[in-house]
């Protein structure tokens, strides 16, 4: 199973500033093993960002987003305390959500 | 000499002083000699032979040895004098006397890093990584400041034939020329061919090349 | 002899020609550095070796091995399990191993005896590549380092012991050898180098060894991976065209003990993000 | 057939798929609904700014002063991981997509903005060599579009 994501969700001024670390190797498909044999593409497809029960931000991504994925956003009507909550699903159906409380 | 590298000199000077100060600041401390001797001998048992890295590499010859003792201090005249005059006698030139090959060549050579290491292939052919340290076409900002620019040299020095052998000699053995640089031994040490050290020259001193533009 | 005085007559004008063009190159030089320091600064938001700490707070914990214990009796210098501030204390002599060793050794040597595992299990993949061969090691590494930001580097260089082993290591660092003539001095002796875009760290001086030091373990962004002082070293070798350092060996241990006390004073700020 | 399959081949044979129709197949309801079906393919598939269009359903772009590059050096000391902020200023913006010309595939991300939250964004993605890099903006369904040169240089001792 994936590793877990490292969450910071903090409140700055009225907004909510989220940011992510992702655990993948977002293989591009491109690459050749010692071997010279194709390294299969394996990468995150989709990614979405629920704050309580709402989406603030949903991303498709392709295998050109670097390994071990970072990603910066902020949205508004967060509160101390809520929840953010992250998933992301991998071209191979894999999926890992994890949360993380606005500090 | 400008200002800017006779700072820096006057710094290497300051820096070689103290390193001096802190090797006779014990008393009770082991000889230096001996300290390199158990330093030499423990290298010995902590390394590995993998592929085309034998542990034959930490065997060294004159120049490095003496490299290796005066390192971070003064290189004394007489032992600077020495290691020129040896390896001035490694100098070999080309068989048909041209010392000028193809400059295109001789860049995809100035940007290859690849060769002589473990993890390389030992079949293919071995780059210089010029610009891991010199300045050359300036279409590539990613160079190196360990060794001079050589950004238009053949076009400031002229091209003679004079500096075509410079060129030739300085690729193929620098330590003729300064003991202990930090440049490695291109062709005394066989690490391009004869060809390559042409094309290397050629990148330099070809009026065409972009080094000269 | 002749032949060598004009060989240096005719160096040295070529030599003052070149410096005289240097100007232009520092002028270029300028505008590059100045975004590969907006570029190293982007990076800084965001480190991928929190992942790799995550991992390893998690491993140091867990019970593992054919023993079944944690790590939680295992002493990096500072009394068992003690985490916090370990890694600026180290490398340092340890008399149950009878050897001055590093964060690194000092974990294969815990994994061996209060684990279970045999040495072999425990440097079987001490540099991962990628999540199918990860490195037990660079994450346990990656979370003991972590718990050592911002404290003061004191590796005990007056610990005879260790003062040997950094006297050997001074001694590797300048020793010139193989196809290329290279020493670590060589990249590592001067002030204000580069080799291609990277600044070198002029590790003969504290302030250049300090900051090279307190860097290391790092994410590598070419890599993808936490690597570690081990690493470090025997990359440098590999490009220095020398056979491969062995993991864990005496010279490893000397030069990081060289390298490390010359670091002693600088907060520690590892592990950083890397090119 | 399964569902998920019947869809996707629906997708295809429309082919110019709007990223309004996208947002609403991203809008999932559950973590669980985060499947890969809502991914985009065709877009990701394209090498050319024409191709990307006309994968997303829309026009050609407007470039724009309101579109912006934010911590986004010039040159990238590794091409693996290269550093990029965006930012819009256009109102009603409802996705940032970053494209870079000379990569296999043109596309690299694009993220879905709703209300609430503030269309800026940074993330790092790959790129192979020295390319122009493009950041699309889509809002009231019209596209604007900025874009950079993003140097990518060789480091370190190359071997």
């Amino acid at each position: 199973m994936a590793d877990p994501m490292k969450i910071r969700a903090n409140l700055v001024g009225d907004e909510t500033e989220v940011k992510v670390l992702m655990s993948h190797e977002m293989e591009t498909g491109q690459r050749k093993d010692a071997q010279g044999k194709v390294i299969p593409a394996w990468f995150i497809q989709n990614v979405k960002v629920m704050h309580n029960d709402k989406v603030v931000l949903a991303a498709q991504w392709g295998p050109a987003v670097s390994k071990n994925p970072f990603l910066s956003f902020k949205f508004k009507d967060g509160a101390k305390g809520d929840k953010v909550t992250i998933t992301w699903v991998d071209n191979h159906n894999d999926t890992r959500t994890d949360e993380a409380t606005i500090a | 000499m400008n200002r800017h590298s006779l700072f820096r000199w006057g710094a290497a000077l300051v820096g070689a002083a103290a390193v001096g100060i802190a090797l006779h600041g014990c008393a009770s401390a082991p000889a230096d000699d001996e300290v390199a001797d158990r330093a030499a001998a423990m290298m010995k048992s902590s390394f590995k032979a993998n592929g085309q890295a034998t542990l034959a590499r930490l065997d060294r010859d004159e120049t490095q040895r003496l490299c290796s003792e005066y390192a971070g201090r003064p290189l004394p005249p007489d032992i600077a004098e020495k290691i020129r005059q040896a390896n001035l006698a490694t100098m070999r030139y080309p068989a048909d006397g041209q010392f000028v090959g193809d400059w295109k060549n001789g860049e995809k050579i100035a940007q290859s890093g690849q060769g002589f290491q473990y993890s390389d292939d030992p079949k293919s052919a071995a780059g210089a990584n010029c610009y891991a340290c010199h300045q050359l076409s300036p279409k590539e900002l990613s160079y190196g400041t360990i060794g001079p620019s050589l950004y238009r040299f053949g076009k400031l020095r002229g091209y003679t034939d004079e500096t075509r052998r410079y060129a030739w000699q300085k690729i193929y053995n620098p330590e003729a020329f300064s003991a202990c640089t930090n440049m490695p031994r291109f062709g005394a040490h066989h690490i391009l061919t004869e060809q390559q050290i042409k094309d290397v020259v050629a990148l330099l001193m070809d009026p065409a090349s972009p080094v000269n533009q | 002899m002749m032949q060598t005085k004009l060989h240096r007559a005719f160096a040295a004008t070529l030599f003052a020609s070149a410096a005289a063009m240097a100007t232009i190159g520092v002028a270029l030089a300028d505008s590059t550095s100045d975004e590969i320091a907006k570029y190293r600064e982007a990076l800084a938001e965001g480190n991928p070796a929190e992942l790799w700490e995550a991992r390893g707070e998690e491993m140091w914990t867990k019970p593992r091995g054919s023993k079944q214990v944690s790590f939680k009796r295992c002493d990096l210098g500072l009394g068992p399990g003690v985490v916090k501030g370990a890694y600026a204390q180290l490398p340092r002599y340890f008399p149950d191993a009878k050897r001055v060793m590093d964060l690194e050794t000092r974990l294969v040597h815990c994994m061996v005896t209060e684990q279970g595992y045999t040495e072999k299990e425990a440097t079987k993949n001490v540099f991962g590549n990628g999540s199918a061969h990860r490195s037990d090691l660079e994450a346990l590494a990656a979370y003991v380092v972590s718990q050592s930001k911002g404290v003061a580097m004191h590796v005990p260089v007056d610990e005879p012991h260790v003062r040997d082993m950094y006297r050997l290591g001074e001694k590797m660092f300048y020793y010139r050898g193989g196809t290329h003539d290279f020493a670590c001095a060589t990249c590592h002796g001067d002030d204000g180098k580069r080799i291609r875009l990277q600044d070198l760290p002029n590790l003969t001086k504290v302030e250049g060894a300090q900051k090279a030091y307190t860097t290391w373990p790092a994410y590598r962004v070419s890599q993808g991976e936490v690597r570690t002082f081990q690493w470090r070293l025997n990359d440098c070798f590999r490009q220095q065209r020398f056979p491969e350092l062995i993991f864990g060996s005496d010279a490893s241990i000397a030069l990081t003990a060289y390298l490390a006390g010359r670091a002693n004073g600088a907060p520690y700020e590892g592990p950083a993000i890397k090119r | 057939m399964s569902m998920d399959a019947q869809r996707r081949q629906a997708l295809r044979r429309t082919g110019a798929l709007s990223l309004l129709s996208l947002v609403s197949a991203a809008g999932w309801l559950s973590p669980a609904d985060a499947r890969a079906d809502s991914w985009n393919k065709n877009a990701f598939e394209t090498h050319s700014l024409d191709e990307t269009m006309k994968a997303f359903g829309g026009g050609a772009p407007v470039p724009s002063n309101d579109v912006v590059f934010f911590s986004t050096p010039d040159i990238a000391e590794n091409g693996a991981v290269v550093p990029i902020g965006i930012t819009s200023r256009v109102p009603r913006t409802e996705s940032i997509a970053i494209l870079i010309e000379k990569n296999p595939n043109m596309l690299a991300a694009v993220f879905d903005i709703p209300p609430g939250t503030e269309p800026t964004l940074s993330t790092r993605i790959k790129m192979a060599q020295t390319s122009n890099v493009y950041a699309l903006v889509k809002a009231d369904g019209k596209y604007r579009v900025a874009s950079k040169e993003i140097k990518v240089t060789l480091g370190g001792c190359g071997g």
